[in-house]
This record gives C-alpha cells, structure tokens and sequence, in this order.
C-alpha cells in the first residue's frame, strides 16, 4: 500500500467528518424535536458517499435516497441549507417542502432525496439518457441500499440502463439490511455485484470502509462511464452503525455485530493510516475537528435564523404557474 | 370493557385471527423480526414464527400478487404494506388481479386477501409518506374498502375482512395507532356494511371516516358549544358506501358536511355528496360542504402539513357556510 | 380544412413536434420498428431514427422513470404508454416522482413530460386492456390531465402539452383512432385551460369529454329531435377542471347530466357534479344527472360491454329524469 | 436417439395437433367477427407448452398468458369451453367475460389467462406460496413469454420463489419477439437462462420445436421442483409463425426468417420422427387428423349453440355476494 497525498487524505477524513458531526447534531436536534419526521443517518457508511463524489465533477448528477444528507453535502449543497431543510425553513435546499428525505439542491447536481426504495433508479437513467442525446460527458451517480436490489424498479433500470449504454455509475450500499431485513433473508442470491452480470454490466465489490478503497474503484467506474463504457456498478460494502431511523430498536441484530463492524469505522481507519504514514498529527486532527464544528454551529444557527414559508404559499410549487400561492 | 391503543388493538385482531385460522398468515416488509414498521406486529414473529409471520423483500408487486395467488390457492393471506404511497408498486397486481380475477373468470376465483396498509399524514414525512389514497381506491370494483377510525373498529374489523370472500384493502391512519380508546370485549366481527353513527344530531351531518374521526367529532363538540347540534357519521367502509346511513343523516339533518383528509378534487367527499344531491336534494337546505386536504403533495415543514389537512376551523367554517350559526 | 382520422392528426402533431424541437423524442413500447400498438406512430422511425423514437422494453415503470428523468435533464420527452391498465406499472413514477417533484424539490425540479396512453373499452379486449382511468388520475395534484376528443384536438394539443413545463398525461380513447373529422391547419397550440362548447343550448348541459363525446352529440341530436336544446360541453381537461365553462353552462341551463366512461363511483363525474352543486346550487333546477360505465371489470361478450358503457340511451333517460320532457 | 414409444409419440402429435387445428379454426372464425377483441395464436410454438404440461399432474396448476389457448386445451379444458369463451357465451370456460386472453378453468388448475405482460408471475408464486404452507406437493407451471423478462414483476417474483423454495416451474416461451421487439432491442443480456443464475435458480434452454425434448426437460425440473427441489427454469426456444396478433402487419421481421424456422416446425417434425420410425403411416394420421378435426368441429357447433349472458347479470362476479344482478 503506497502512502496516500498527505493533502489529499486529510481532505478525505475532512469531507467523512463534515458529514458524521452533521449528523451526530442532527440526531440531538431531533431528540430536541426541532427535526421531525423521518431521519435516517449515514454514520457508518461515510466513506462510500465520499470516495464516490470525490470522483465527480461539479455538474455531474447524484441520485440518491431518504439516507442522503452526506450526499448532498459531499455534492456540494452547503450545510446551512441542508439544516434548514431539516429545519422546514424556506431557507433550505427544498424551501422545507422536503425534509431530511427529500433534500435538492440543482446548481450542485443533486436530484434528492428520493423515498421510495428504488424509485431514484428510473430517473437516474433519464437523467442519463438526457445527457446521451444532448451528447453531454456528464456522469449520474445513483445511490442505494442493497434492500432496493429486490424492487422491480431495479431491475427494469438496470437493463435500460446497460441495453441503451447510457452514463450512470450504480452506487450500491449493501449495509447489509434493510430496516431489520437482512440481505440473506431478502435475496437468493446475496452476491449483489454478480447480479450485475444478468445485465452484462461491469460491477465489482469494494471494501467501502476504506475510501481509499472506494475512491480507487470509483475513479476506475467515473472514468469508464465517462468515456462512453456504459453503466457501471459499484457495491459498496459498508455497515449502518446506528438505527435504521429514529424509530427503530434494533431488534434484528447483535450488538456484537455493531461492535465488531465499529471496529472498522472508515473515520477511525483513515485517521489511524494518516497517523501512520506521518500525514496527521494531534494538531492537523484538532483544526479538522473544529473547522468542522464550527461549520456544523454555523449551520445549525443558519437554521434556528431560518423563517418558515407563510402559510399562504401552501399551494406553490404544485405546478410550475405563478398562481399566486393558491391551489389549483 | 378495557383501555387499550389503536395499535393494540390491531395487534389483537391480528393474533386472533392467527390463532384461529391455519389459513392466515401475515406477509410485509418488516413484519417479523423488526415488529412492523409502527410496531403493529411486535410479538408476533416469536409466537406464530418465520412461516406466519412472513418477512418479505422490497417486492410490493410480487408479494401483494403472491398474496393474491395464496388466497386463489386457499390460503387467508394478510399482506401488509407499510405505506399507501408504495401500494402505487402493486397497483397492477391489485387492480388488474385482485379486483379483477373474479369477473375476468366469470365467477370462479375468488380472492379472498386483505391487504393492510397505514395512510394519512400528520408526522411530517412528507410528499412521498403522507397520501391518503383510500378513498381513491374506492373507485375501483371488486374491492372492500375499510377504514377502522376507533379501537373497536381497529380490533373487531379485521375478521370481518377476513370472512369476506373478496379482496379488502384495510386503511390504518399512522396517527391513529398511539389513540387509546374504550375495547369493547367480544364485540366480534362488525358489520363492514354499516356506517357507525358516532354522535346523533340533528342540525347537521358531518360525514367522515378513519383518521379525520377525532377531528369531526371536536368540531361536532365545538358547534355544540355554539348551540349547533351536529350528527357524525363514520363511514367505516368506502366501498360500498352505506348510502341508506348517508342519505338518512341527511334526509334529518338537511344539511351535510363531508370531511376526508384525501385531496379534494375527485375524492371520495365529490362522491358523497354527488350521492346525496342525487338522492335527496330536495331535503336539501343548503349545497353539501367538503373540507378535504390541500391540494398538494404533502410537505414536509409542520404548519404547512397542518395547513394542509382537515382541521377542526376548517370544519366550523364549512359548516357556517351552510348558513347555520346556532 | 381537410378531412383525416383522430390517429393521422396526432401522428402529425407527433412529427411536427419533432421536426420543431430537437428535445423531443418519443419512446414507449414498440413505437418504433411496429409502428405502434394502435399504429399513431407508424413511420415516425423511418423519418426520425430510433434514437427519437425509442423501442423499450416492456417495463413500464423504468422507461416512464427514465421519462421523468430525461425531463429533468432537459428534454421534453413524450412517454407512450400502450394501454391506460399497464400504467398501474408506472403508478409509483408518475404519482411519487412526476407529480411530486417539483413541490418536493421546493420548486426546483419541474417535469416537463407528455405521457400519452389509449384509454376506454368498445373493442372487447376485456378487463386489462378497456378501463378508463383518466378521471382518476385527475385526482393526483401537480399533473395536468388532458383528453382530445376531435381531430383538431388530437392535432393540437399535443404542443400545448410539450409547453407545458409540468407532466401532462394524454389519454386518447381507442375507440376515436379511426374516427374522422376536419381538421383544421395551423390551428396553433390549444388553450388547455379551457373547455370546449361543442353544441350550444339553453335545456340542459351535457358535460363530457373524450371518448363518449361523440355518444353526448348523438344524444343531443336525438333530444333536438325532441324539442329538448342540449349544450354540449366538451371539457378537453380533467386537471384543472374549468370551473367557469362547466358553472358558467349550468347558470345558463339548470340542468347538468356528466357523461363519463369511468366507473360511477368516485368518477370525475361526481366532483364535476359536487363542483355544480357548491358553485349554482340556487340556480338548479333538478339534481345534476350522471350517466357513466357500470361498476364492473370490462367484460368480453359484446353484449355486456355495450351494456356497461354509457348510450345514448342512458343519457336520454338521465336527462328525462330531470324532469326534462320536451 | 432412441425411438420414442409410438403410443406416446402419437399421442404427443395429437396433442400438439388438437392445439394447431382448434387455433387455425379461430383465425378463421376470427375473420368472420365470430371471435373479437385481442386474438394470440400459439402457431409454431405448440410444442412448448405439450411438452410440460404433458409432465403435470391433473392436480397441478397453470398460470399463463393472453397466448394461452393450447395451455388451457392441454391442460385438460374442453375444446368447447374453450371457443364457447371466445364467443363470449355462458359456456365459455370464463362465462364469456374473458374472451381469448383470459380462460379460466379451476377444476383443471388453469388459472388464466393474464394479459398484463409478467402480472401472472407473482399470482403463479403465490399458489406455490399456498402449497408450500399447506403441505401440498403440487407444481405450478408459470408460462410466459421472452419479453416479460424485462418486467420487474418477472425479477421480484423469481427472488421472492429462490428466497422461499417455492414449488414453481418458470417456464419462459422464448420466441424472439415481443410484439415487434426483438430480444437483442430490449435485454442487454440475451441469454435468458443465464439470467436464472442472479437468482441462484436451476435453468437451462431447451430447443423447443421439439417436443420430445421439451418433455425430458420438464419431466427433470418438474420432479426435482415437486419433490422441493425449489423453483427450477425452463427457457423454451421457440418461434411464433404468424403474427402476434390479428392486428400486426409484421413489418419487423423478415419473411426468409419466418420461413427458416418454419421448416422446424414442431408438429412437422415430430411427425417425419414418427414415420421414420416407423410408428405412424398415412392411415395413422389420417386418423389422427380426423379425430381432431371432428373435436374442433363438435368445439364450434357448442360455440354457435352458446347462450349469451343475460344483460341484466352484467355486475354478477364483481363481488361474490348474490347480488341478484345489481351492481354494489
Ligand atoms: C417502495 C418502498 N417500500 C418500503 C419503504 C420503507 N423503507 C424505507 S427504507 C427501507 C429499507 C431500505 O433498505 P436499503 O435499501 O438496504 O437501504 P438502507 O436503509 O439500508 O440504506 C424500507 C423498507 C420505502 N421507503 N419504499
Ligand atoms: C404490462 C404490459 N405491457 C404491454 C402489454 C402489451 N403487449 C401485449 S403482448 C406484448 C408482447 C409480449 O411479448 P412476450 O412476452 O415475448 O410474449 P409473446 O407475445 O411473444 O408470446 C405486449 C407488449 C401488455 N399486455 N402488458
Ligand atoms: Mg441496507
Ligand atoms: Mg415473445
């Protein structure tokens, strides 16, 4: 293993720490019942968003699910707005129409936040198919958990995708369940990547507790979609630390599982080689952690600041019209 | 009588039924090992186990149209889905099959299934979790539609559906499930036929169903205050509609206000109320009222969501409308 | 003015808008090299290739999905889809992702799609291929629902809906395919935001649209016959509704009887007719009248589906039973 | 290639005949409007479906398509049942509310019928479902055809029958088309069977213009599939002679390559084997095609003497409940 650009690896840690403080603020924020609704963290599975996104350029396209707050972020959608959004001010990257499930953000590319497991993948390929007709060398990155992987919607995209060679990179994060549904009891086959070959689609397994690891593999998978090689397929192999949401007891696994997997926190990993390799010191760790907080503060102060829609305004945004804020 | 929750309740339906009838069995996403997606199946998978208490993979079409082939092959399937909005996945399978198979064999299969799944908003989940589509549903022939809005509906309904020999689509409004209520012991099956009067009046009928129920009956409360005296009617199932309840409240009362959280514009209120122009218009003292949800998809941020649903003034307001003032 | 068939005149509004706007491309089932299920299509691929027109495979969610997102990505994608019963496969599309997308998105994503599909039963294809879900889908906020019913319709509509910057979902009745009429040339791009008075009269007001429009003007042939003056209207869209067309009729006549090939019960035809009731109530003179298909899957024999789709027949009986004579 | 038993070679010809003669009268009749609506015609690919069903058990269930006049023959609906049905009279098997796609005939296990592409796939899982709960050894074959691979109901329903072990025998009529689809113009992987493997499900392709080898194959994966072997696959090779529908003017495809495979035949072939066998002559056909043609003769004189359903029972079968006739 050949040691990773000092920079370029503190940047790597920096990006997985944005989104692992903005989350662990989320999470208390909810307890605090300013964020609502459904919540679902990354914490766990940060590397996989990063390595991938690290391989985008700014106006290549991510799809992604209800568990995509690092996504976004990673994109490029600033934190503020990704607070606020959870905040339900119109301050935030869906004007708070959205929530932690919903957020976009099109200036950087990102087209949600979409809940409904599977349902990101048709339009991915739209997005793609868009971007083959206009002759545009632009990626789409679609995201999703291995739980998708048994929807109709899935299978469908994957060979639209593959029959008509268009540029989507398919992210798979098989964290291994689906809420408490593990992969062995949903799939008959649970090798994810050797599904890909009933489409004859390029796809291997990666390591995604590793982002050097994962920022191999996408490097590898952006620049062969660019190129015109057709859909690529990526499993991301990662594990969710924490409850599906906010809702779940976990009754479904070990926590010796968790603890054993906690082991290999992609954070930690990538810290511990830095420390290793000579390219982070107490210090360097120190200014990450509180850049990144004081990102995180500013945000979270973004949103309290933040002014909700007026009530008016309900009907805007049903269609496109300037109807004045009323329903059609 | 007891004090239990919504919730329970559907649990204990759910057991009973289990416990009385080896042909039922519950099949979803998360129902076994999770303990449902809003705990309603919590316990089951440990006393029926894995074969019962059917976890499923994200497959809405194909376990719904398995559901579908269980209850040709004489089996008493219960799937559950866990949210309105991923039934649009199954919506082949429930239309083009279970409402379907029937007719399209001239009377030789039957299917007898029920499929539960939790609608409505209220919990900010925004445009994609939040639809109430029952009453959309109940456009479509050959399906039973139910919607349990007490306690002893929640627990008393579901070997009624279960007994049908037809497809029932069993609605559970998400923020009926912590709702504690009276648990009439041995109520047995209810009639799926009947509307329930709630509240007798004679002013007004206020025609609801499940999760607006509590909502109609504070305004029912409300106008009483006003010296309104409100009827309330729940419908309890959408299809058929119980149009000698509906049309006899009016025929009274002279006066309706029908109440769903479905949005407005064809929903199952335009239904109601084109019945009772039809059937008594000349009892009629004033146009049927509606109070229905916004017409938008369902947004996340807590006062638009509120602003978007069925309210307690909204109601007041429609009822004012009429011209009555108390 | 020319005389063509409904089939011709969208196939011209498809290729000029092909030849208009390099945005645009067609893609559905067998659209291409077939010539399309029902044969609108037919030499579309020879003149624009299959990349604008795109053969899919049969997956109905996915390539309707991949219209959702190629809208996004800056087309302006027209979706065929063959028949109205297999878009239940692209219900989750259309509803979670098209209708949805541009609320969810806080007005950022807007899905300028044109989703067209054969709608309506009269050719004995039976209970997966004849419903009419057109109304029903008009119960879904953030889509707009459009039904041509003439030639010049068919011709011109089809721009308006490709300008449109949300998803417009185009349903042609199978029965109007070889329907003629006149068509006239460079009528421009139709108002969809405005009804249609097809036959102008001071008796009573039948509302349609689509596919029974041609039974509604048998009917008001047969009632002029009679002595009794129908006005006709056509309602071209059923998302929005015209309020003003339909309300604006009924001041005029006092008397509506809704024609729809949609079942009865939660039909468009019920909110056009709670619509009626809470906008003229004071102006009617009998309850609004509704002739639309029996509650049934469609069935085969002849006999029966002629029996289960509205007449003229029924319409005459509906308008008698205003109190109508003539 | 040892000779096939002449009784049972003679008795497969005439099956396959009584499928070929019955449709070739429909498309006659068709011509007439004695039948309307959607008319699919298994000309050329009768050998597919003899040669499972054969393999069946009078027990055993069928779930197949609009194209599936021969299953419902073969499976042991009357012929008269049968064309009564496409007369749309009370003697239909249907009760004349199907039509062509949609025979219906429990007391045989035809369960249709089902004329939204793949929407059988999950109904075929579910009374394999049923079975398997109540201990039953029975086999449901699913047929359907080559385009219904690209369906998501066709990968969830072949995940949901691995996953459980379901008694179900797919059995995927690949005749090339789908409509005006070719395979290659619409599935990114071509070999169907290969597909099978994303679920880790027994399969294999099986030239089926010969019948005789659609019989070996079925008799493999019906016994391994009853005796809870799990689901097994069969991809049947095959080839539609006439057009997919009444409709369809077959502009996608040559007529060199409709003549190419017709000189394979199914019903040609096996009947050269049996001759060259010595275990049919003129005499022996003549007979065959004889009785057969008095059956299709007896089928269309029971559909001419059929009775209409009363009008006043239009909403009868909408729900179960003696509804007098009325619509609920
Ligand atoms: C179509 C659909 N079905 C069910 C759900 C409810 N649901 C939300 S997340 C989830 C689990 C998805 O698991 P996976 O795809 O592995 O993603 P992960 O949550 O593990 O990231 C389920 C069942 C949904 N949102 N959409
Ligand atoms: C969901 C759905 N989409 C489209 C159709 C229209 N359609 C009927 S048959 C057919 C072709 C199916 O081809 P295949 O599955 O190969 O079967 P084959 O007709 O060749 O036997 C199509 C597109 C349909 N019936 N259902
Ligand atoms: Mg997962
Ligand atoms: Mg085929």
């Amino acid at each position: 293993m050949s040691p990773l650009d000092p920079a370029h690896g503190r940047h790597l840690l920096e990006q997985m720490l944005r989104v692992r403080r903005m989350e662990e603020r989320c999470a208390e924020l909810y307890t605090q019942s300013k964020i609502r609704g459904f919540l679902h963290l990354y914490v766990g599975e940060e590397a996989a968003a990063t390595g991938v996104i690290e391989q985008l350029e700014p106006e290549d396209a991510v799809v992604a699910t209800y568990r995509e707050h690092g996504h976004a972020l990673l994109k490029g959608t600033p934190m503020t707005a990704i607070l606020a959004e959870m905040y339900g001010v119109a301050e935030g990257c869906s004007g708070g129409r959205g929530g932690s499930m919903h957020l976009f953000d099109m200036d950087h590319g990102v087209y949600g936040g979409n809940a409904i497991v599977g349902g990101g993948l048709p339009v991915a390929v739209g997005l793609a198919l868009a971007d083959q007709l206009a002759g545009r060398p632009r990626v789409t990155a679609c995201f999703f958990g291995e739980g998708a992987v048994a929807e109709g919607e899935f299978h469908e995209s994957m060979n639209l995708a593959a029959l008509w060679d268009l540029p989507v990179l398919f992210c798979c994060e098989n964290n291994l369940y689906a809420m408490g549904t593990a992969l062995a009891r949903s799939e008959s086959e649970t090798d994810i990547a050797a599904k890909a070959a009933a489409y004859e689609m390029p796809a291997w397994p990666v390591d995604a507790m590793d982002v050097v690891a994962v920022e191999r593999a996408a490097a590898r998978a952006v620049t062969a979609v660019r190129n015109g090689g057709g859909p690529h397929f990526l499993e991301l192999r990662t594990y969710r630390f924490r409850a599906h949401s906010m809702f779940d007891p976990e009754r479904y696994r070990d926590k010796a599982e968790v603890r054993t997997w906690r082991e290999r926190d992609p954070i930690d990993l990538l810290e511990r080689r830095l420390r290793d390799e000579g390219s982070l010191d107490d210090a360097g760790m120190a200014g990450i952690e509180e850049r990144v907080a004081s990102e995180v503060d500013a945000a979270v102060a973004f949103a309290e600041a933040g002014t909700p829609e007026p009530v008016e305004t309900l009907g805007r945004h049903v269609t496109s019209e300037p109807t004045g804020g009323g329903v059609r | 009588m007891s004090t239990t929750t919504y919730r329970e309740a559907m649990r204990d339906a759910l057991a009973a039924a289990l416990r009385d009838d080896d042909r039922v069995f519950l099949m979803g996403e998360d129902v076994g090992a999770y303990g449902g997606c809003f705990g309603v199946s919590l316990g089951l998978f440990e006393e029926f186990g894995p074969e019962r208490i059917r976890d499923t993979p994200l497959s809405e079409a194909a376990f719904v149209g398995a559901g579908i082939g269980a209850a040709l092959g004489g089996m008493r399937p219960i799937v559950e889905i866990m949210t309105v909005n991923f039934s649009l996945l199954a919506l082949d399978q429930i239309m083009n099959n279970a409402a379907t198979l029937l007719h399209m064999s001239g009377g030789q299969c039957n299917v007898p299934i029920v499929i539960r799944m939790t609608t409505g908003a209220g919990r900010q989940l925004a445009a994609q979790h939040s639809h109430s589509l029952e009453g959309w549903y109940a456009h479509i022939p050959g399906l039973r539609i139910v919607t349990p809005a007490t306690v002893d509906d929640a627990r008393w309904m579901l070997q009624t559906a279960l007994d049908d020999p037809d497809p029932v689509l069993l609605f559970e409004h998400g923020a009926l499930y912590g709702a504690e209520g009276e648990l009439t012991d041995d109520l047995g099956p209810v009639d799926l036929d009947r509307a329930a009067v709630r509240r007798s009046g004679t002013d007004v009928s206020l025609i609801t169903y499940g999760g607006t129920l509590p909502t109609v009956l504070a305004a029912a409360e409300e106008l009483a205050g006003r010296g309104i005296d409100a009827e309330v009617v729940d419908l309890r199932t959408l299809r058929p509609l119980d149009d000698e309840a509906i049309l006899g409240s009016v025929a009274r009362t002279h006066r309706a206000v029908v109440v769903d959280e479905g949005w407005r514009s064809g929903s199952i209120s335009a239904e109601i109320s084109a019945r009772i122009t039809e059937g008594v218009f000349y009892e009629l003292d004033a146009p049927v009222g509606r109070v229905c949800s916004a017409e938008v998809p369902m947004p996340y941020a807590r006062h638009l969501e509120i602003a978007a649903l069925p309210s307690v003034d909204g109601i007041l307001q429609a009822v004012e409308e009429l011209g009555l003032r108390g």
